[in-house]
């Protein structure tokens, strides 16, 4: 399951622009590369900086090629400091700069967490309106690739509890393109988080701009496809699956082999991990009447708490079990060797929707 | 061990202050004393729950804040900077209701008056200053136009790391960024020796390749003239600028702090040294620049001004809770706004 | 409601250890003060250090007189650096200390994120139990006194969800005491949350060992009464309402007002925020049946949810509507003028019970 | 401004190295150096996911380590200091670990070893250093005793607030710890001159009033006569030292790095200068401290330990999965407990 970022890390896969009315098979790591040129080349005050940023490309080349093309004062590197880095942002955001920072791994996130929450996270509030802060940051997340410790963390719950952020997590190629691009042009502040373990999957990306899941600026949240709303991965009648980023392709693994023993499992892919897409949770368990929620975090105080808690809410009168939580554990997330016992596996996701489909009352 | 860097000769404007701005820049201290004065007492008497005065600090911050061009540069202040506030002309009923608990960061406009909102994190805006002066070097290539960013901190702020990262990249970019120390002595009750190892913040500087001024802060137009030659380096081009202040925080941290707890009467009057305000004074009269009708028509008009921005104050209701929850972004999510509207109804059925 | 903390604040109120067998009236800054120096007293390898700790006492006066008493190697004051005081705790409880540090007030504790998450919350783990990090660390804590930005902050949800921590908040003078005592003899990192809108109301404490409430080192979290639960604060039948902090009295008046409509409402006071004491919460609930949890953190993805989560994992054969959340808004901490508005008051706290009471299934 | 504050001479041990001590320098560098070329050799055979060479820095690495005192001393190293750990005497199989995804931080005793677990995040444990310092100030106040910090961290970590805060709170505390900076002239892709503004790490010293010294890195003679005369400064009371050893990181950032976007294999050879081992090898050869017979059986040993670390490295299988719950607290939780009770039931049960 797991590959370490050296064996799938890729050179010089940075692709031309396509034409519209196209649709092409890019990984995640081309598709949000892609989205960075174009975002760059739209507005003229969007700035990439980060550690590594620059010439390398990111380590993990997602800014690959864009200081060659856009030049250096679009895209640069900065000091090895992630405080310094968001604290900057701020301080372009109100000379009417688009920042777009890059912390390289989510546990780098930690040291900028003081500028993220109080001053990113605040700004506009502080400053009534005055001081927008249209910063997206990336920021690489999650496991999976057998990765040196603080390299492996899923940071959403703590970002998703803070007021002033919104937070959003793609899952495919198709949705990392156009998440990237619809945040970068947001006037709030956006944590895009990437699920790095599918930095280097290939799907389709269709540039076309009526393609669905791309309606673009479509600011209802619960217009089902839109690009603010959650996304529903597999249609199913018995039980929703809850995911994002990574667990997206692991539920649906899961749901094929479940479907082998003819239970038949929605999969919603959350993407926007705040605000959540709450009318998408009801309108699905409200169908399915049983729900598992899976993320990579611990248990205690995850989002899954969060989703399981807005499900339970709307569909209280009608759920037939409550809601499962199959996670990480409340453990540091552990070194590679241990990685996959960690992660929820599917045999982990298949006893947690055992335990819904199982349960009775009393 | 590398020569110690020295700001650039730069002669835009080294003319000596006129008698007109010397007698502002009186006028400016005189009202600030007074207001600064007036708010710890508006805390007494439970106008505003809370002040941090800045008394002793006003040729620091007058001297400063007189020195910033309103059409370019940008100034980052903390929780206590009403004298640059003022030297700058802000609003200061929308200054001062930060202090009546009616809004956190104020209720000035921060994008019109060039002055950042309060900010309550020590040294959680001095990167925010390398930010936006780095954004200038981007936008203009010229050296008339660059805006040059000031930050205000203290000697107590100069410990946390943002402080070390904001002076690091500012010289890595050579961004047009002036950090402005105030080493007022005290942290609350951590005096400078237990607090600024070194001795001195200015010291640091060389360490960067930054150079630095250590002034005497509580000489205002000394404060002005270090300020507009550092202005004038960044402006032009060469970097960041360090300027520390001498001075002294002659009052309590805020109203809620007990100094006697941690200095006595004594160690405040041998420390504190002259009144930065009748130094001035003294100055003016010696030199001829005013005489007692001028300072008595200062104090009137200060005494004015308080006034009316105490009767500001007093006008100002609580903000309507609505925007608790208006404010928060530029595009509201449905969330959000289904929170407020549970908010209103449950208000309004009670 | 709310007060200042000028108004509060006392001087001078350092009070002597007293003889076994005692009650006595203190407040929660008294019986604070009295647990440190005890703790200082008891272990020599104990330091007590942070911003104004030392001479000042600190701005809450909570180290009043130690160091005084204890010495300044004991008891000192730091530089003005939050993540130095949590990273210098580090390599304390490494060279064989328990280190108390103080962080000043709840909103300052963002700079020290990286050295709490990643390094005290680790390095146990990390070092395979041979480093131990017995750190007590204080955070003045949650809103109520008109203070400036960032005075008034709920870090709870964020504490929990860390893999490595325990994290507990006292709501009485006596638990105050007690769970500080508690605290600062454990061998793991324990963030103590001391609701400042509580440090100066009195209340009665028990000095006396076998008190109830008191079991000293009773390591059963699932022992009604003891140290490591959760407390019953008022017993009641009809609904079950969850809080901590400053929140637990503002529960109590609230189940005074619901019993004059014939309410009997059960309070209990949760205490550890991690572990959660489950047990407690499935033991109220299901004999109440109904639950609304209280807190003054924002509602998304604050710790609520997980509290929720866990009443509905244990009782939802027999809970009679959704569990329902009286919290903060998803807004950053209003000034002093909309306090009121942003923090559970009692006609929110009201509703929620009425929507629960009034829930109807279908 | 201020002036230079320097190293107190503290002579309690400034005797030249004997011939024997050279040649066991010269044996330990080359013992790493053969393991950190094998380590990159194991990560393309797949005996390890990856690993962080220290290529370069062997003089650096080993000169420091060997100063050390092991009953008293303790080291917090990075990610990047097998060297340092090998003079030290670890066992590199519990060492080599953490690169084979075993457990992170290593599966050595760090107590035992006085050498803190492996740490990732970058300037992560410097201020752990001063903690562990101030702890022996606080315990033993005789000057043998006193047991000194060596925080080891790089050019790129410099940049980082935390290193900030650890100089001035070890220099207001007086705290025995040495800040040790390899300048390897890289942070992954960024060159020194893009990350450390002034372009010098040890330059910053002296705005803390700590005494610096630059060594030349590549000179292991030097490194260790620069660490002992600072371990020495720092167990006599005096405060803190930095030392800043210039060397180069030949290899790539880690096993998953491409050098060849960021710099050319022409800047390489100019850059690195003399290979160390190479030039100690010329020197003890010159100063006929070590023949030829000597290298050959260095290179054998060497040799020897790399086959018995890499069998004990591919002998090691995956921790119990046990142990995440186990080691994360020393008193469990019953929730805790609870969660390792339904990992293990799901895990017998498939
Ligand atoms: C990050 C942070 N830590 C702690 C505080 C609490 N605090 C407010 S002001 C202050 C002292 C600041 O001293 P200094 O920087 O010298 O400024 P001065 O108050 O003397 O103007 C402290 C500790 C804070 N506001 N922010
Ligand atoms: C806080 C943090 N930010 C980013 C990283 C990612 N990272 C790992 S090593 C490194 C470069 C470190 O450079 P330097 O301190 O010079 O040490 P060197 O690698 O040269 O030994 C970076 C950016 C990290 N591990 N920790
Ligand atoms: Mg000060
Ligand atoms: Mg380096």
């Amino acid at each position: 399951m797991s590959e370490t970022a050296t064996q799938t890390r890729s050179h010089n896969n940075y692709t031309e622009p396509a034409a519209a009315n196209d649709i092409q098979q890019l990984s995640m790591q081309q598709a949000l590369n892609r989205a960075l040129d174009e975002v760059l080349a739209q507005n003229p005050k969007t700035v990439i900086f980060g550690e590594d940023c620059g010439r390398l490309g990111g380590v993990f080349r997602i800014t690959d090629g864009l200081q060659a093309k856009h030049g250096e004062d679009r895209v640069f590197d900065t000091p090895l400091a992630e405080s310094g880095i968001l604290g900057m942002s701020v301080g372009l955001a109100m000379a009417g700069f688009h920042p777009i920072p890059e912390v390289q791994f989510d546990g780098f996130a930690y040291p900028a967490i003081n500028q993220i929450v109080c001053q990113i996270a605040r700004m506009n509030y502080r400053s009534r309106g005055t001081l927008p802060m249209p910063i997206t940051l990336r920021v690489p997340s999650f496991g999976g690739i057998r990765a040196p410790e603080h390299h492996g963390e899923s940071l959403e719950a703590l970002f998703a509890h803070v007021p002033g952020l919104k937070v959003v997590s793609p899952s495919t190629p198709h949705d990392a393109y156009h998440l990237l691009k619809y945040a970068a042009t947001r006037q709030d502040p956006v944590i895009f988080m990437e699920p790095k373990s599918r930095y280097w999957q290939k799907g389709p990306v269709d540039f076309t701009a009526a393609a669905p899941g791309a309606a673009a600026h479509d600011d209802e949240p619960t217009n089902h496809g839109s690009l603010t709303g959650a996304r529903v991965a597999r249609e199913g009648r018995h039980l929703t699956m809850v995911a994002w980023g990574a667990m997206v392709a692991r539920c649906l693994q899961v749901a094929e082999l479940a479907a082998e023993d003819g239970i038949d499992v929605e999969v919603l892919d959350l993407r926007w991990l705040k605000p959540i897409d709450a009318e998408a949770l009801a309108r699905s368990v409200g169908k399915t009447r049983r729900a598992v929620v899976v993320h990579e975090a611990p248990l205690t105080s995850g989002l899954g708490a969060e989703v399981a808690q807005l499900i339970t809410q709307s569909c209280f009168a009608t759920l037939k079990a409550p809601v499962e939580r199959v996670t990480g554990f409340d453990v540091p997330y552990p070194s590679g060797d241990l990685e996959d016992e960690y992660i929820p596996n599917i045999d982990r996701i298949l006893f947690g929707i055992q335990r819904v489909l199982e349960y009775r009352r009393g | 061990m590398t020569t110690e860097p020295v700001l650039a000769a730069v002669d835009d404007d080294t003319a000596p202050l006129t008698h007109h701005q010397l007698r502002e820049l009186y006028t400016l201290m005189a009202a600030v004393r007074h207001l600064d004065t007036a708010a710890v007492a508006w805390q007494r008497q439970g106008i505003i729950p809370g002040y941090a005065p800045e008394l002793g600090q006003e040729a620091a911050q007058v001297g400063s804040g007189y020195a910033v061009d309103r059409a370019k540069d940008f100034v980052f202040p903390t929780y206590r900077e009403m004298g640059v506030a003022r030297a700058m002309g802000l609003d200061m009923v929308g200054y001062m209701s930060t202090h009546k608990a009616t809004w956190h960061g104020g209720m000035y406009n921060p994008l019109e008056s060039r002055f950042a909102p309060i900010q309550a994190v020590v040294a959680g805006s001095v990167l925010h200053a390398v930010g936006w002066a780095h954004g200038q070097s981007l936008s203009s290539r010229s050296t008339d136009e660059r805006g040059v960013a000031i930050t205000y901190f203290g000697d107590g702020a100069s410990s946390q790391g943002d402080v070390h990262e904001a002076m690091n990249f500012a010289a890595v970019m050579k961004a047009p960024v002036v950090f402005f120390i105030q080493n007022n002595g005290w942290a609350i009750s951590v005096p400078t020796e237990r607090q600024v190892a070194g001795g001195s913040v200015a010291a640091r500087a060389s360490g960067y390749g930054i150079p630095s001024l250590q002034v005497d802060g509580n000489d205002v137009v000394a404060v002005y003239e270090a300020t507009r030659s550092a202005l004038a380096h960044c402006r032009a081009g060469h970097g960041p600028v360090v300027i520390e202040a001498m001075t002294y925080r002659r009052g309590p941290h805020s109203t809620a702090d007990d100094p006697g707890r941690y200095r006595t009467l004594e160690e405040e009057r041998l420390d504190a040294g002259e009144d930065p305000l009748e130094r001035f004074k003294q100055r003016l009269l010696a030199d001829g620049v005013a005489d007692e009708a001028f300072f008595a028509e200062a104090r009137r008009m200060a005494e004015e001004e308080e006034e009316t921005v105490r009767a500001g104050i007093a006008d100002l209701g609580p903000r309507p809770g609505a925007e608790m929850f208006s404010m928060v972004f530029q595009e509201p999510t449905p969330a959000l706004q289904s929170q407020a509207t549970a908010w209103r109804e449950e208000s309004e059925h009670v």
